[in-house]
């Protein structure tokens, strides 16, 4: 028998994950929402406030929402203070997650090229280094000599209709094996003695007055002292039921895979001008994501002009991709806000906290977010580093605007 | 008339499309003078200010005595004119609206024509344009604005066979749809039909 | 290599024509008609690659695009990854070799053509089948606008496999008939080797046509070599068919095991045996025609091992008759072998339990579980699939608009049945779109079928290896086992999603076309559930893997994404100008002369501007003509600033915000009536604004008289710059009175020249004395050459973006997009000046009235000044406080903005920036430190103008 | 890829039409008179409602005409569209 292919296969899975209880009548927590935001926050609740008396109630299956549907790109080089603050303090999480939850999550450091095509697209990434530098998160410019250096199959020649002018350089960013990620922190979660409930939909909130006392499911009604929702692109269904207003709007975001390839391609390479992010998974598959559809939608695909947009974006960048072949594509649902920033913390309800708007920075966001929300929740006090992320700061003006900013999104 | 030298923006690709088979031929109509008339609600009152008759009709065009009219919007049309000057045209045109509400602009240099004759024009179009072009559908009178390849065009049926259509398109964007287009009819150019 | 396994006579291969091919670096013969898999099979070959994780021999087990064991790497004529033997049609010159378990790519680009078609119809059919090939005529003698596509190279679908007659006739006889028929109907599109890959919204399908691929070498290279159709119909028909299901037992990865259908296609189609002697494991009726036909092509059948406690009588009989042994009650619970199966282990089996078994020699093992509807379009199309308990398969449950589903691939699984189902399908399709069917459709005749006997629904054989399960594979390319579904089930998954993820089932290259539904079944089984409620994974798109190049089309190279270019782009291009990318816009960046780089050059052409006379082609600024009573009501409200109040025959500067009150775009106005203004925006801003503009006029008001029109093309601009400027513009157009007097600054003029209108406006993006000359794009040419000609006197000189930038920058005028960031407003800029008090509203106005936007704090543009005099500070630079030390403490260090411009000035003769700084103005005179390649820079806060404060020279 | 019913040049490809939001947001009558929570919901928030919602699209590769409609956004069903001018259907 000839050898297996090398790093064609994964780690096996534990013989055990999770148990399936049933839903016990009233919990201290109630997290809302099963994907990775929900189970990293149940992890911490357990694991640095020794809060065990959690329910995670998932409508469907877990971390079968975006979870399951990212393209697993980890990074933390973005513009602004607040956005490196959460993302830096997820980049040193992620790099002993796989201690931490004894789980080998495939964390591959193997560093993120964003490329820049336009002169702005130049000035945008220097200004994003140089923040980044100050901020202590690694980051570096690179000419494209050095480009082709890190990622030989980018095509730099200086003919192509939107010539390479150079990138940044996070080396210490990568991807993880995001069911892996997810299995991780609920297995972890699950051991704590946390229950996590599937097909368990919330319908609807019990409050009195400006508190709530429980949630409605098609499990049963659940009493709980404090509710987190961590719903991503369902948010508003939830908050509409609270009467709360939160300005996020719910997107399709389509993402794609190739088959096992031999290694070409050895970081993550993202482009805005030329609309492409790319890596090549452990397994050796090309993963890629699309951009996201322009209208509100919640059915979890998207049109398929932007998937050949996509395509022609990949081979124009990549031109030995031609041949590659598309094997799947998907769709998940972002929840975008107008600054492109999440909102998280406090709400009118005093034992309700937000967590969304993360579009589409939840996967690499999670370990952070996960402890900062539990911090939250636990203290009833905003972590520091969510802290200017309340909603309030539509009405004050203070943004935090990562359009604007041009950091490259995903 | 001026002696200015005119150019237009497809002076460079006037040989690629001589080489063109009759199947798909290419011709440019270059300095046709043509202006955006904005008009609330069109009535009799037109012809008489106009003297043509705007189509109502969505997605439709017409002669217009030495040119063409073509419907865009509700309230806009592309006039054209072969024998008045840019500046004749507009200043003819607005003050015969202006009293109805209306206004025009000179947009002659805005948008050039590509004329597209031959068996295989259709097929051509379909590499780039979504809607149907089927002659049932998309007959003599008919126009669209639409895409062709990415650039956004007028495009105008000039005959019931599907063989005759007039493509305008934004001058900055012409020569990206010459070479398009030149593309697009490359097999029909070395190869016999499949 | 000689071909034994090639039966004499037969198939659909010309035997005539010998074709040669390499795989695994040994040569092979085959002939036009085989594909790389029957050519294999006809030497004997049945591995064609080892496994991904555990480098087991895989070989062929099926004939089309559901075989999980065939996978191959195609070497020549061009490196593709990944494809299947029995998908890929032999060509002369064909190199390939198995694949383990990850493809190549190609090192080199591809330099075949890819295209893609749009194409509309009433009907669609998938699958030219008896199914499909019965619908589309129902539809094309109709007279209805139809597209039959099928993803094989010939028509027939399984008739290409089997011996059936219709109508009396052969029945390949019957399809060269229909598709001759199709052809004659002059609104019907026939398509082979077009495999339906997505089904989407609103009847629109996408389907791969492999055009060139059966070539090779000679594919000619003016013809696409795969085409996507786009196509858009009124009705979708899928007459997909459906795949054999096999029966998991141990040792089932073993080549010479292959689905029992399959092996009928090798031979009926391909005229190939897929081996001497076979032994057929069925649960159903079907893979008794594989075993009589077999014996009848000289096989010689060990025996049919019939899972079910009695075998359906006729077909025991035949069995008797040809002298096969029958094993009713009897199942395949392993085999032996290494590389290829030697022996099948035959056991008896009643009642779920297995006895012992008994080894069978054979040298190829045929299966047969059922069938599994292919219903990957369906679902696609969001068609809710329903669990039939009689066949063990999901069929389509209820109707899906727009899309109806016909023949075996609805679960019709006899001739007869799929013949009448594709004609009721299509008159029920028909008469949903109001066509009337024709009076001579006739439905073509096929024998009544026996009455079948129902089959046993059996996933896997329970495992009397000892392995639990470990060597029963369910998915053969992830090397995924009946042992690790049971694992995940033992771990807590309970969704079939779950199951996907944790042993990989489905995520290969078939993407679960065989394991998908025993994978249902197996966790069903495990769980103890019925399979109903496992139910599937979804099935997404594409049907069959598609070349990412095939979906770029034509999009590449030079049409990724459209040039757009000024009239004068060919003259620049022979000046030798450098190309700067500002959207989608080719604009020169400078005009570099023998021997200078871009800095001398920017020198050389800002000097010309400040002391002589420049040029610029700025034709690319957006341009809209706004005219109608309301006009000047309308830029009141989207303008910061008044332009009610500007006279006839005048221009001013402006500013837009959005709602939010950040600064969106800026430009000039000009008056060119009480009633009519061209607004120039930004190059970027041009079709954002008129959109702006557009949508605040038909959706909040409507009532104003007003029309906004783009005219960015029809005027070219080219600002003449410079203290000379005043020579050049007075010496073209003489009948212009050029003084400060009769000509002021912010003023227009129209003017011509030999009988062409001009205009000239005195607007300045300098400072310096400039006039912006406007002329149709039709003289463009003419009148730059013109313009070149009486500035000569005067050393005129081109120059690009570059230097309008440095100019621009000296005079602190911000570049909307470079200066700001959509987080930026007037006042940040400024520019308060040009925010009107008198104004009750515009659009912006409310958010300055904001808590941060009255924060002292704000970042506000200001210049900066290099103390050195040498650094040129790279834009996007952060600005820190003055560190005494010269060092940068640790992490996280304060920052208080960015470098957003900066340039060498040849008029300061030396560095300069603009940058946004918090509290900026307050700190004009301070030094500031800039990191620049681990030095802090220190740098002098100044204001924004550095040249000219005073503006005198505007004037000359 | 979905067609959208423009009002005036009847079904086209998404790809030609812009996407305009939620529906019946109007631009306060006086802004000034707004406390900065009813700015900012002017602004910023909009519904994100999952089903039956009422949008703004402009067919900007086409007519450039704005219009509403009333699409469900799990399905993304276009149920109605109309101009402008005209009240929101009034649907079951």
């Amino acid at each position: 028998m000839s050898p297996r292919t090398p790093g064609a296969d994964l780690p096996e899975h534990p013989d055990a994950l999770w148990r399936n209880p049933e839903p016990k009548r009233s919990y201290d927590v109630v997290i809302v929402g099963g994907g990775g935001h929900g189970l990293a926050t149940a992890h911490y609740l357990a694991k640095n406030h020794g809060i065990t008396n959690v329910a995670v109630l998932e409508k469907g299956w877990l971390a079968g929402g975006n979870m399951a549907r990212n393209t697993t790109i980890i990074r933390s080089n973005y513009l602004w203070d607040e956005s490196s603050g959460i993302y830096e303090h997820a980049l040193k999480l992620w790099e002993g997650l796989e201690e931490d939850l004894g789980y080998p999550i495939l964390f591959s450091q193997r560093g993120v090229l964003n490329l820049a095509h336009t002169l702005q697209d130049v000035r945008d990434s220097v200004r994003r280094v140089e923040a980044n530098k100050l901020n202590g998160v690694d980051a570096e410019w690179l000419e494209p000599d050095e480009v082709r250096k890190i990622c030989p199959v980018v095509n730099t020649s200086t003919d192509i209709r939107y010539p390479v002018l150079g990138a940044t350089y996070q080396p210490r960013a990568g991807i993880a094996k995001h069911d892996y990620v997810a299995w991780g922190f609920a297995r972890r979660a699950s051991e704590a003695g946390i229950d996590l409930i599937q097909d368990c939909e919330v319908t609807g909130f019990t409050t009195e007055g400006d508190r709530v006392t429980g949630v409605r499911t098609t499990r049963g009604d659940i009493a709980a002292g404090r509710v987190a929702l961590c719903a991503a692109g369902h948010t508003s269904v939830l908050t509409d039921m609270l009467g709360i207003r939160v300005p996020v709007q719910s997107h399709p975001l389509q993402a794609l895979v190739s088959e096992l390839l031999e290694p070409v391609h050895p970081t993550v390479v993202m482009s805005n001008a030329v609309h492409v992010y790319v890596s090549q998974a452990h397994k050796g598959e090309l993963v890629m994501g699309a951009g996201v559809d322009s209208y509100n939608g919640y059915g979890q695909r998207g049109a398929f002009h932007i998937i050949e947009r996509q395509m022609a974006a990949a081979v124009e960048l990549f031109p030995v991709f031609a041949r590659a072949h598309l094997l799947r594509t998907w769709g998940g649902i972002v929840d975008v806000s107008p600054d492109a920033s999440p909102i998280v913390g406090r709400t009118p309800y005093e034992n309700v906290y937000l967590n969304c708007g993360w579009g589409t920075g939840g996967f690499k966001a999670t370990p952070g977010i996960g402890w900062a929300l539990a911090h939250t929740v636990a203290n009833d006090e905003p972590h520091p580093l969510v802290a200017p992320f309340t909603l309030d700061r539509f009405v004050t003006g203070a943004l935090v605007d990562e359009h604007g900013a041009a950091a490259v999104a995903h | 008339m001026a002696e200015l030298l005119r150019t237009h923006p497809l002076e460079a690709w006037t040989s690629a499309f001589e080489r063109l088979p009759d199947t798909v031929r290419i011709t440019v109509e270059p300095f046709v003078a043509t202006v955006d008339v904005r008009l609330g609600a069109v009535g009799p009152e037109v012809r008489t200010h106009l003297g043509v008759d705007l189509p109502t009709a969505p997605n439709t065009w017409v002669p217009a005595d030495a040119g063409r009219a073509v419907w865009l919007g509700p309230d806009e049309w592309l006039l054209s004119s072969t024998t008045e000057t840019p500046e004749e045209l507009e200043a003819r045109v607005r003050a015969a609206v202006l009293p109805l509400g209306g206004s025009a602009t000179d947009v002659s240099a805005q948008r050039i024509g590509l004329r597209l004759t031959g068996a295989r024009v259709r097929d051509v179009l379909a590499k780039g344009c979504s809607i149907d072009l089927h002659p049932r559908v998309f007959g003599r009178g008919s126009s669209a604005q639409t895409s062709l390849g990415q650039a956004g065009v007028v495009l105008l049926a000039l005959s019931d066979a599907g063989d005759d259509h007039v493509v305008l398109v934004r001058s900055s964007f012409a020569g990206y749809l010459a070479d398009w287009l030149l593309d697009a009819a490359l097999e029909f150019t070395t190869t016999p039909d499949r | 290599m000689s071909t034994p396994f090639r039966t004499p006579a037969g198939g659909r291969i010309d035997r005539a024509t010998t074709l040669q091919f390499t795989f695994d670096g040994l040569g092979f013969t085959g002939h036009p008609g085989d594909t790389l898999a029957s050519a294999l099979l006809a030497a004997g070959r049945h591995q064609v690659a080892t496994s991904i994780k555990l480098g087991r021999p895989r070989g062929i087990a099926a004939a089309w695009a559901e075989d999980p064991g065939g996978l191959v790497q195609v070497e020549e004529p061009f490196p593709e990854p990944m494809l299947l033997a029995s998908t890929v049609e032999l060509f002369d010159g064909l190199v390939a070799h198995g694949l383990p378990g990850q493809g190549r790519l190609a090192d080199v680009p591809d330099s075949a053509r890819y295209d893609a078609v749009h194409h509309h119809v009433d009907v669609l059919v998938v699958g030219a089948g008896p199914a499909g090939l019965t619908a589309a005529l129902t539809a094309a003698r109709a007279g209805a606008r139809v597209a039959l596509v099928d993803e094989q190279s010939e028509a027939g679908g399984s008739l290409l496999s089997g011996t059936d007659r219709i109508d009396g006739v052969p029945a390949l006889e019957w399809v060269s008939n229909a598709v001759a028929e199709l052809a004659r109907h002059p609104e019907v599109l026939h398509l082979q080797r077009t495999t339906a890959f997505g089904v989407y919204d609103d009847g629109f399908a996408l389907a791969l046509e492999r055009r060139t691929d059966h070539l090779g070498a000679a594919a000619p290279k003016e013809v696409s070599r795969q085409r996507v159709w786009r196509l858009r119909a009124r009705s979708i028909v899928t007459a997909t068919g459906a795949h054999e299901r096999p029966v998991v037992f141990a040792d089932n990865d073993r080549p010479g095991t292959m689905l029992a259908g399959a092996a009928r296609t090798f031979l009926h189609r391909y005229g190939v045996l897929p081996g001497r002697e076979a032994v057929v494991f069925t649960t159903n009726d079907s893979a008794y025609d594989a075993a009589l036909d077999l014996h009848r092509a000289g096989v010689r059948v060990q025996a049919v091992v019939e899972a079910r406690p009695e075998a359906p009588p006729h077909r025991r009989e035949e069995c008797e008759r040809a002298g096969i042994r029958v094993l009713p009650g009897a199942v395949v619970t392993g085999t032996q072998g290494v590389e290829r199966v030697t022996h099948a282990l035959v056991a008896p089996f009643s009642d779920g339990q297995v006895g012992t078994s008994s080894a069978v020699a054979c040298d190829v093992l045929l299966v047969s579980g059922g069938w599994n509807p292919a219903v990957h379009l369906f679902s696609q199309a969001r068609g809710r699939l329903r669990y039939d308990e009689g066949l063990g398969a999901f069929v389509p449950g209820e109707e899906v608009d727009g899309l109806s589903v016909a023949g075996s691939a609805a679960g019709v699984l006899d001739l007869a049945g799929c013949l009448a189902d594709g004609q009721r399908v299509a008159r029920e399709t028909l008469s949903a779109l109001a066509i009337d069917p024709a009076a001579d459709d006739r439905l073509p005749s096929a024998p009544e079928p026996v009455a079948p006997t129902a089959p046993l629904v059996l996933w896997r054989v329970p495992d009397t290896s000892g392995a639990e399960g470990a060597t029963q594979f369910v998915d053969l390319q992830r090397d995924a086992t009946v042992a690790d579904i049971a694992r995940a089930v033992g771990a807590g998954l309970r969704s079939i999603e779950h199951v996907k993820r944790y042993t990989t089932i489905g995520t290969a290259h078939d993407q679960g076309k065989t394991s998908g539904v025993l994978t249902s079944g197996i966790t069903a089984e495990l769980l103890g559930v019925p399979v109903r409620d496992t139910g599937t994974t979804t099935f997404r798109p594409p049907y069959t893997p598609v070349a990412f190049a095939a979906l770029a089309g034509r999009d590449r190279g030079s049409l990724f994404d459209p040039e757009r270019v000024t009239a004068l782009h060919q003259w620049h291009v022979a000046a030798g100008a450098v190309f700067e990318d500002v959207g989608q816009w080719k604009r020169p960046r400078y005009y570099p002369e023998p021997g200078e780089d871009m800095e001398a050059a920017v020198l050389r052409e800002c000097a010309a501007a400040r002391t002589g006379v420049g040029i610029l082609d700025g034709s690319t600024l957006g341009k809209i003509d706004v005219q109608g009573p309301d006009a000047a009501v309308l830029l009141d409200r989207l303008y910061t600033n008044l332009i009610s109040s500007l006279k006839v025959g005048s221009v001013r500067y402006g500013v837009m915000c959005g709602v939010d009150g950040m600064v969106i775009d800026d430009g000039t106005v000009l008056r060119l009536a009480e009633d009519r203004f061209l607004v120039l925006t930004t190059t970027g801003g041009a079709a954002k604004i008129l959109d702006w503009m557009e949508e605040w006029v038909q959706t909040e008001w409507p009532d104003l008289r007003v029309h906004c029109t783009s005219v960015t093309e029809q005027w070219v601009t080219f600002p003449v710059v410079g203290p000379r400027s005043r020579d050049v513009v007075g010496a073209l157009f003489p009948d212009v009175n050029v003084s400060n007097e009769a000509f002021p600054f912010m003023t227009w003029r129209d003017t011509s020249l030999e009988g062409v209108p001009v205009r000239l406006a005195r607007i300045s993006f300098s400072g310096e004395l400039a006039f912006e000359v406007y002329v149709s794009p039709w003289y463009a040419v003419a009148v730059w050459q013109r313009l070149l000609e009486a500035g000569r006197p005067y050393g005129i000189t081109p120059y690009g973006t570059e230097t309008m930038h440095v100019l621009r920058a000296e005079k602190g005028y911000p570049i909307i997009g470079q200066d700001t960031d959509g987080t930026v407003t007037p006042h940040d800029l400024g520019m308060a000046w040009a925010v009107s008090k008198k104004k009750p509203d515009f659009v912006g106005k409310r958010s300055f009235a904001r808590q941060a936007n009255q924060d002292p704090r704000r970042k506000q543009l200001v210049g900066l000044l290099p103390v050195d005099r040498q650094t040129v500070l790279p834009e996007g630079s952060q600005i820190v406080e003055f560190l005494a030390d010269g060092e940068l403490p640790p992490p996280p260090v304060p920052m208080l903005g960015h470098v957003t411009s900066s340039y060498r000035s040849a008029e300061l003769a030396r560095p300069f920036a603009l940058a946004l700084v918090k509290g900026g103005r307050e700190r004009i005179g301070d030094t500031v430190h800039v990191p620049v390649n681990g030095t802090l820079v220190p740098v002098e806060v100044t204001g924004s103008v550095l040249v000219d404060p005073e503006g005198a020279r505007r004037d000359g | 890829m979905q067609l959208i019913p423009c009002p005036w040049c009847g079904p086209r490809e998404e790809a030609e039409f812009h996407y305009g939001g939620q529906a019946h947001v109007p631009y306060p009558d006086d802004p000034a008179a707004l406390s900065d929570e009813e700015w900012a919901h002017y602004v910023f928030f909009r519904d994100n409602t999952k089903g039956r919602f009422a949008e703004r699209w402009n067919h900007n590769a086409g007519c450039r005409r704005w219009f509403n409609a009333v699409r469900d956004t799990t399905t993304y069903r276009f149920e109605s569209v109309y101009r402008l001018d005209h009240p929101k259907p009034v649907t079951p």
